[in-house]
């Protein structure tokens, strides 16, 4: 298995070249840029609501608990349960565990921290965090996608291990 | 501050002393000659170390020295606390208290409810006499010059003074003593006197009362003594009365006094006038406070004399004068006139005519023999002795508990002519210093003696600790001028008394120390006729525009207590000064002046002067200008020397010059805001009579709404008090009573000028109108006990919180020092720990009250309500299976209270409390922020003459 | 030109993270462990004591009552250390020469008392009352231990705030016949009176106990 | 370069390269800009002084400041809740106006985050200084311990901890994550080996794959749509603080969002100036051009509106309930001994920045400059105006005093306003101080 990588000046070359190496039947593509690419589908938002939820949930359960059950005070005469107090904390946790749970959620689906891959030995991947597109094809064919590559006006192509 | 305690604090490590405080303790009533248990004791001294640096750490910190005694305590039980009776005594007169031990030791000065002259309420300074008690700086020794002697020395010395003594038949011996009541040393100075005919015996208070004394011979030919009985008196014009402040016997005035005071509770409400240059404690509580300076009393006390004596109007008297004259007549039988001590003896026997006239003899008033051994003028007798001590007649010269050095101008020259002098004093004074020998005196509280009250009753005094420090008893000083033998001061007292006993001596001695008093001493009232020419008595009208009047500091008194930092720290009653005694002048002065509260002035009379700040005193007469006593004394120990300045050179009777000078000193009060108010009444009810019987509800404002949620505390005993505003006179024993029971910390001058003084309890003061003349308000502060506490919610970590009784908990050791209950307070009685004063205090563990913890730094604390005696109470009642009594726990200063403000109780068990609150005048302070307070007070009603004007 | 990092770096990564977040977990647990150990609340520490009184000779051995020495257990807020007159009582006929009564004798003698070591100590802020606790069916034994078994004395509870709230929130199990509370090797037997009645005899729940102001002043 | 005018363009167009280029080549460079070590002495020096007088208070206890009976709240809480306000701008700007799509706001989120970071830490210092036994402050956090004993949850304090904890945390994390694509790029343009490392450390891997960009996006959004909400939850906890409590000038029902408020506009102040001192220092004025200025401006403006709106609404509830203590203790800040403090606000933060109606001035960068100087005083002086006024007159007129800040009060207060400074230096030492791959969509839609 080899990888190829081909950059490209911009983001429309390289979607342009992206849909014909497709048609071109190269499937196990990845490609890479220095700025957010493209809307989609992701869990994280789901993960973060409920960590959300159940942060806020666990927050107000201990409050009460403490107050009603682990040592109920006679507080100011206020009634144990005091709820509309509890709502503040409760809130603060939440906020806290979504946010959390989003940022590190977003490492796991990621399977970060992965400071090496395959792909870094293509010294075109050095750029794609400034002002390169990259589009990394893995083949058993690496001869093929080269050419596909230089054809659809690559600027540079790499070849690495996988 | 800091210095002070330390050598008592190393003491309580000192294995000698141990033994020597473990070897004899407290002599008992009940149990003759026996122990009381000490374990807690000893406990407690090592303890002490750890107590001292109390932090909230909850470590179970190991190591603690547990020292049982050798010997065990038959008689006496557990570490529990128990009273045992004595006497303090006040410008030599008896106050009759009793002393409560904790764990062995006395830690709290309470009163004698069997004692005339303290009806079971105490003073100010008898409170705080259990501080002096411990008070390391009276640790003096023997000394001559500045050596150090051995008591054998003191021995030789005074078998060389009697063989000197013998050779003139006492000629040149002197005795200088303070007033003196005490039947057991009378009859030493008697014994002398045989020995040596022509010895002389001299008494001294720089607060003579001779006008007092003068103004009796004046009107009876000799030197009787008033006894008011207040609470039989329907009208009373006080003229610059001392009467509930410091007369002998003030205490049991102030008792009957208040006892007509509440309208809710007494038939008929009295009626007071004050007639006054300044405000006094009578002032304070009068229905009527008229200021007259010096020059105006001069001639209004003749002119009502004019009025009562003759039904003259005089011509150029005050609208007010004839009312209260016409108010005085209609009262006949039930009328009192009192004149203070600082009037001319002339103003008082025609006050003595006056009473006589209003036919009160007998029933609101009797007369006494004077409880003094010998009743002497003060002045003349000083006076005689410094002429002597000047012509050399005087070769040896003995003082006794008096400190002429310093409060006797001229003393000390005269002193240097005497061959021989020698000094008893309890701790460091100016004269000690001066004489060539000091011998250290035992405190009263660690010696026998005996005592008159005011009127005569006896007090025997016996010992409540062994003495902390190595001194004798004046009766064995005395003993010793009589012969080779020093005897003991038990035996001297037992002499005494043993011979009026006969065979019932024992009994009677039992008797004595468990009641506190010997019964039956009491002088009987006298018979004596009015002289007809006391009517007659004309009083010169001084003729200066300004009156210097030099009065004796409330607390300090003529210095004596000036090294006792609760009273020092201990705000006056009507300036809340501490610290510092400024000349006190009236608004409209400082603005002649263009003085302001701080500013220095420059008093002159003759050619002594003083540079002093002011303090501008709303109410006071603008000719008078007063300097306050017993401040400025150099050596007095580490709280008292150098605080303030010594108006003493003052004294005299020349013309007074003031002028401004330049500076500024910072003065302490505890009172910061600014002066006068319209509307006082927000806080402090009031409400004349009148508008009281036309409608009793009439201080009740719209009662307070119900909470959202209000949750009654259920529990097995429901705390409450009332304080009855109308009975207190702001003479701040429950304060002193309040810091001695639950270890609150003095914090010095300067804290106090940064606000962070720590009384649990205050009296706030209000003025209210023309600031010339205001209406003078008083309201003892303290937590209020609120059911819906604003303190505890905003409190994050559950320091504190409420019980099921009632009671606003603070638990010192959980908190952690937001401050935030403080500042969600509205009464603002929370107090904070902004340093480890109680650390800084270096009081030792062993002056402690040991059910009360001490507080660390960073912490927050408030009035319990004396929980720790509220815990004893429930813990016997537990055991015996029964609710806690309605009354059956007093707090401290409930306890102190001689007029009885405060009623405290368990109103689940009904009592006085329930019965106070449901009063008319019964209001919670800042009702509207519906804190549902278990503390509230009974609003003041005036009983005002509508003919007299303001 | 080469990745920046090898390959072994993402498992390096990983574990450094791993190991970080390990340190604080196991920091944490210790801070909040430690002062629940034995150690550090200093249990089962049997102390030097001036003189080895051993409370299993007296009190196992020869069947001494704790009231003989510690007097006002039933009527104080402390139960007292015997006075070393006490001790001297039976001394002074029985071990009349043991070197180690020595210092009893010298206490006598010098008129000086013996200092002995606190064993178990509550907090200055803590106001505990022998009185109400005996009165009301607590027994030595359930702080003290079996003292009856030590040869030397020493601390066998945590005297945690909780240890003491565990008996505050709920006496009846705790309770003992009266006869039983001086008794340190007594065992609940099936004709004890069940917990239920003794609270009843006692009085016990009348106050809730677990109000600060029942033991902080 | 010209002189920034209202009508500039968000950004001058320029490459992707070029941009980048200039933005990691900062720290990179021995100092990011002329005299950079000398700047930043002082700072580091006051903060040494922010540490010496933590350690004193720790030793002699909270009576070195001022406070006393009646103000039992001094600067603590004045300086506490003067910096979270400050902080809290960088989190409006970089999430509020992510939200609304504000393409201005990608110059200058990582400064303005950043700013959040170090204000927020100046603050969360003071609750734990302010406490009189801070070694135990860990009582707040309801963890079983052996006392069986819990925090009181009713009580604004503990809220505030909570708040405080979550801001805190939240901020750093929603920081760091805007930075990752910035470190990873930083990584790569790294020369040196120590740099490769360090950022690579740091970038955890990032490398802009499209996977890890469709999952980035979305969380950002989320994220920022969190953050928003946050930071006025924290504010108006900060707010309850004062307004759960019974006391005169405190318990009012408009604290919450006064605070939000005021929060708004400190926040903005202090993000400008750090704009119109970075755009210079380190020649950033073609990406933060005239248009930025022009919108602070405006936003300093609205908000100094709020406040004052505010204002007025604080003096109208007062006399409108008519509770006696609230109007002697509202009298009091008008006319009492503290007015020309309470006067001082009005003037900073609500009349002065009335100037910026004009355009012409809202670009003239030196009264920009004092005016933000002018607010960040004058918010400063609001909070006393809170605290201290307030408390000086309580209920009972036997309890009313006055409150003076001590030598030590200042020198916290010049400590932690040291740290501040310090700390933002020492970031721009290492992170790039423009979010550069939020710039690349700027640019891409300038083109």
């Amino acid at each position: 298995m080899r990888i190829v990588v081909g950059a490209f000046p911009d983001e429309t070359a390289m979607q342009a070249a992206l849909g014909r190496l497709r048609e071109a039947g190269f499937n196990a593509i990845e490609t890479y840029g220095p700025k957010p690419a493209g809307e989609g589908h992701s869990p994280l938002p789901l993960v973060i609501l409920a960590g959300g939820l159940f942060g806020a949930a666990l927050g107000f359960w201990w409050q009460t608990h403490e107050t009603v059950q682990a040592y109920p005070l006679d507080i100011g005469g206020r009634p144990l349960f005091s709820w509309p107090a509890y709502v503040p904390i409760a809130l603060e946790i939440g906020i806290l565990l979504a946010i959390a749970s989003g940022v590190f959620g977003f490492f796991v689906v990621n399977r970060m921290p992965r400071l090496w891959e395959p792909v870094d030995d293509a010294p075109a991947m050095r750029r794609a965090t400034s002002d390169r597109w990259c589009i990394a094809i893995t083949t058993e064919t690496p001869e093929q996608a080269r050419h596909a590559l230089w054809r659809f006006a690559a600027l540079e192509v790499d070849e690495v291990a996988a | 501050m800091s210095r002070q305690w330390r050598a008592l604090d190393a003491l309580a490590r000192d294995p000698a002393f141990v033994t020597r405080a473990e070897a004899e303790f407290p002599m008992l009533a009940r149990a003759m000659a026996a122990q009381t248990d000490r374990r807690g004791m000893m406990r407690l001294m090592a303890a002490g170390l750890a107590l001292a640096g109390l932090t909230g750490c909850d470590a179970g910190e190991q190591g603690g020295i547990l020292m049982p005694p050798v010997h065990p305590a038959p008689g006496t039980v557990g570490a529990g606390s128990d009273l045992f009776a004595t006497a303090h005594l006040a410008q030599g007169y008896a106050e009759g208290v009793r002393l409560r031990h904790a764990a062995g030791r006395p830690i709290k000065v309470e009163g004698n409810p069997l004692h005339p002259a303290s009806l079971g309420g105490t003073d100010a300074i008898a409170q705080a006499e259990i501080l002096g008690f411990y008070d390391p700086d009276r640790d003096i020794g023997l000394r001559r010059g500045r050596v150090a002697q051995a008591w054998q020395d003191l021995l030789t010395a005074m078998a060389a003074r009697r063989t000197r003594a013998a050779e003139d038949r006492g000629a040149g011996l002197r005795l200088l003593t303070g007033r003196v009541t005490s039947p057991t040393l009378a009859r030493q100075i008697a014994d002398l006197r045989t020995t040596y005919p022509e010895m002389r015996w001299h008494q001294w208070e720089p607060v003579t009362r001779d006008s007092v004394r003068a103004g009796a011979l004046l009107a009876y030919g000799q030197p009787v003594q008033v006894r008011p009985h207040l609470a039989e008196a329907d009208v009373i014009v006080a003229f610059d009365s001392d009467l509930l402040s410091s007369a002998p016997g003030h205490l049991r005035f102030a008792r009957e006094f208040a006892a007509r005071r509440n309208p809710t509770r007494t038939d008929r409400m009295s009626r007071v006038y004050a007639v006054e240059p300044a405000p006094t404690q009578v002032g304070l509580a009068a229905d009527h406070r008229l200021i007259a300076g010096a020059r105006d009393l001069a001639r209004l006390v003749p002119m009502l004399a004019a009025s009562v004596l003759r039904d003259e109007a005089p011509a150029d008297a005050p609208p007010w004068l004839g009312a209260m004259a016409a108010d005085l007549k209609a009262a006949r039988g039930r009328a009192f006139v009192h004149a203070g001590p600082d009037l001319p003896p002339e103003s008082l026997a025609l006050v003595h005519a006056m009473n006589e006239a209003l036919g009160g003899r007998g029933t609101c008033w009797t007369l006494g023999a004077p409880a003094e051994a010998d009743s002497a003028a003060l002045g003349e007798s000083m006076r005689a002795l410094l002429d002597d001590m000047q012509a050399g007649r005087v070769h040896t010269l003995l003082v006794l508990d008096a400190n002429p050095a310093f409060t006797a101008p001229g003393f000390a020259d005269a002193l240097r002519r005497v061959e021989f002098s020698m000094t008893m004093a309890v701790g460091p004074t100016e004269t000690a210093g001066a004489t060539h020998w000091l011998v250290p005196q035992r405190h009263a509280f660690e010696d026998w003696s005996d005592a008159r009250a005011f009127d005569g009753t006896a007090t025997i005094l016996q010992p409540q600790a062994r003495p902390l420090f190595d001194a004798i008893s004046p009766h064995t000083l005395l003993s010793l001028l009589a012969g080779p033998a020093p005897a003991g001061s038990q035996d001297a007292v037992r002499a005494t008394w043993a011979p009026q006993w006969g065979d019932a001596a024992a009994a009677r001695w039992h008797d004595a120390l468990a009641t506190g008093l010997v019964a039956g001493t009491a002088s009987p009232p006298i018979d004596v006729r009015l002289r007809d020419d006391a009517a007659r008595a004309a009083p010169a009208v001084p003729d200066q525009p300004l009156t210097l009047s030099l009065r004796p500091d409330p607390y300090v008194w003529d210095g004596r207590w000036a090294n006792n930092a609760w009273l020092q720290e201990l705000p006056r009653p009507t300036t809340k000064l501490v610290w510092d005694n400024p000349l006190l002048i009236s608004p409209a002065r400082a603005r002649d002046l263009g003085v302001r509260n701080g500013d220095r002035v420059e008093v002159r009379r003759g050619d002594a002067h003083r540079v002093l700040p002011v303090w501008v005193v709303p109410g006071q007469a603008p000719e008078m200008v007063i300097a306050t006593l017993g401040y400025g004394r150099q050596d007095v120990g580490a709280v008292g020397s150098g605080v303030g300045w010594n108006v003493y050179p003052l004294a005299g009777d020349g013309p007074v010059s003031l002028r401004k000078a330049d500076g500024q000193d910072e003065l302490a009060s505890t009172e910061h805001h600014d002066p006068i108010f319209s509307d006082a009444g927000e806080y402090v009810r009031h409400a004349g009579l009148d508008a009281f019987e036309a409608d009793p509800k009439v201080l009740a404002r719209e009662p307070a709404l119900e909470h959202l949620y209000r949750m009654h505390p259920p529990g097995p005993a429901a705390w409450g008090m009332s304080v009855d505003l109308n009975a207190c006179i702001g003479c701040n024993a429950c304060v002193v009573a309040c810091m001695a029971e639950n270890n609150i910390p003095v914090v010095g001058k300067q804290q106090v000028m940064h606000q962070r003084e720590m009384h649990w309890l205050r009296i706030d003061r209000y003025y209210e109108g023309d600031p010339e003349d205001p209406e003078i308000l008083l309201q003892p502060m303290l937590c209020q006990h609120c059911e819906q506490a604003p303190c505890e919610i905003v409190c994050p970590v559950e320091a504190t919180m409420h019980d099921s009784e009632g009671l606003n908990v603070m638990v010192y050791n959980r908190c952690i020092g937001t401050r935030f209950c403080s500042n969600n307070c509205p009464y603002k009685v929370r107090r904070f720990n902004y340093y480890g004063y109680t650390k800084e205090e270096h009081r030792p563990a062993l002056a402690r009250n040991p059910d009360v913890t001490v507080r660390a730094r960073g912490v927050m604390e408030k009035c319990t309500f004396c929980l720790q005696r509220i815990a004893a109470a429930r813990i016997v009642a537990d055991i015996e299976n029964r609710p806690v009594g309605a009354e059956e726990v007093v707090t401290a200063c409930q306890a102190a209270c001689p007029t009885q403000v405060f009623s405290f109780g368990n109103m689940a068990q009904g009592g006085t409390v329930v019965e106070r609150k449901q009063s008319p005048l019964s209001y919670a302070m800042l009702a509207e922020q519906n804190t549902h307070p278990r503390l509230t007070y009974e609003g003041v009603i005036r009983n005002r003459n509508k003919d007299v004007g303001a | 030109m080469a990745a920046i990092f090898p390959p072994e770096a993402n498992l390096a990564a990983k574990l450094v993270l791993l190991s970080l977040a390990g340190a604080i977990a196991a920091g944490i647990g210790w801070w909040w462990l430690f002062p629940r150990t034995d150690y550090a609340r200093h249990v089962d520490w049997t102390v030097q004591q001036p003189v080895p009184f051993s409370h299993q000779h007296h009190v196992g051995g020869l069947g001494i009552d704790c009231r003989f020495c510690h007097v006002t257990v039933e009527v104080s807020g402390n139960a007292g250390l015997p006075p070393t007159y006490t001790c001297m009582t039976c001394h002074s006929q029985i071990w009349t020469n043991a070197a180690l009564l020595a210092p009893v004798r010298q206490s006598l003698a010098d008129n000086v008392p013996i200092r002995w070591h606190r064993v178990t100590d509550l907090p200055d802020y803590v106001y505990f009352n022998h009185a109400i606790h005996v009165a009301k069916g607590v027994g030595c034994e359930s702080c003290h231990g079996a003292v009856a078994d030590m040869p030397l004395m020493r601390k066998v509870r945590s005297m945690t705030m909780s240890f003491c709230l565990d008996c505050h929130r709920d006496p009846a199990p705790h309770l003992r016949p009266a006869e039983a509370i001086f008794d340190t090797k007594w065992q609940r037997t099936p004709d004890t009176p069940s917990p239920a009645t003794l609270m009843a005899q006692y009085h016990v729940g009348g106050r809730n106990l677990t109000e600060c102001s029942i033991c902080h002043r | 370069m010209t002189r920034p005018s209202p009508g500039d363009p968000v950004a001058l167009s320029t490459s992707n390269e070029a941009m980048t280029a200039h933005v990691s080549a900062v720290p990179f460079r021995a100092q990011p800009f002329a005299h950079y070590w000398l700047a930043v002495a002082p700072f580091g020096a006051l903060t040494g002084v922010l540490l010496g007088s933590i350690l004193y208070l720790f030793y002699a206890g909270v009576g070195i400041w001022g406070i006393d009976w009646p103000v039992a709240w001094g600067f603590a809480l004045i300086n506490y809740v003067w910096w979270i306000a400050i902080a809290s701008g960088g989190t409006f700007i970089s999430a509020l106006f992510y939200l609304t799509r504000s393409e201005w706001r990608n110059a200058i989120n990582r400064i303005a985050e950043t700013m959040t970071l170090f204000g927020a830490a100046c603050a969360g210092i003071y609750p734990i200084l302010h406490l009189g036994r801070p070694w135990f402050f860990y009582w707040l956090f309801p963890y079983p311990n052996t006392m069986g004993l819990w925090p009181q949850f009713r009580s604004p304090l503990l809220w505030d901890f909570f708040a405080i904890l979550t801001y805190v945390t939240s901020s750093v994390l929603f920081w760091y994550f805007g930075l990752l694509p910035d470190l990873a790029t930083m990584r790569d343009r790294a020369t040196s080996r120590r740099w490769q490392v360090f950022y690579g450390a740091l970038a955890l891997g990032f490398r802009g794959s499209s996977t890890q960009w469709r999952h980035y996006h979305v969380t950002y959004g989320v994220l920022a749509a969190i953050m928003a909400p946050l930071v006025c939850s924290v504010h108006s906890i900060v707010g309850l603080d004062f307004a759960g409590a019974a006391t005169p000038g405190w318990h009012s029902t408009q604290f919450p969002p006064f605070f939000i408020f005021g929060a708004f506009l400190s926040g903005f102040a202090t993000v400008l100036l750090l704009v119109m001192a970075l755009r210079r220092l380190l020649n950033l004025q073609a990406w933060m051009t005239g248009r930025h200025l022009d919108v602070l401006c405006k936003l300093m403006l609205t908000s100094s509106l709020f406040v004052g709106y505010a204002y007025v609404m604080d003096g109208f509830t007062v006399f409108y309930g008519g509770e006696k203590a609230d109007i002697v203790n509202y009298t009091a800040r008008l006319f009492g001994y503290y007015a020309p403090v309470y006067w001082g606000a009005v003037l900073f933060n609500v009349m002065l920045p009335q100037l910026l109606w004009v355009r012409a001035l809202r670009v003239n960068q030196l009264l920009v400059t004092l005016l933000c100087c002018g607010v960040i005083v004058g918010m400063w002086f609001e909070r006393y105006t809170i605290v201290v006024i307030s408390l000086h007159r309580p209920h009972l007129p036997s309890a009313w005093g006055l409150y003076h800040g001590s030598l030590w009060d200042w020198l916290t207060l010049m400590g932690t306003a040291g740290l501040f400074v310090f700390g933002i230096l020492l970031a721009i030492r290492i992170i790039p101080a423009m979010s550069m791959f939020e710039m690349r969509e700027t640019l891409e839609q300038r083109r």
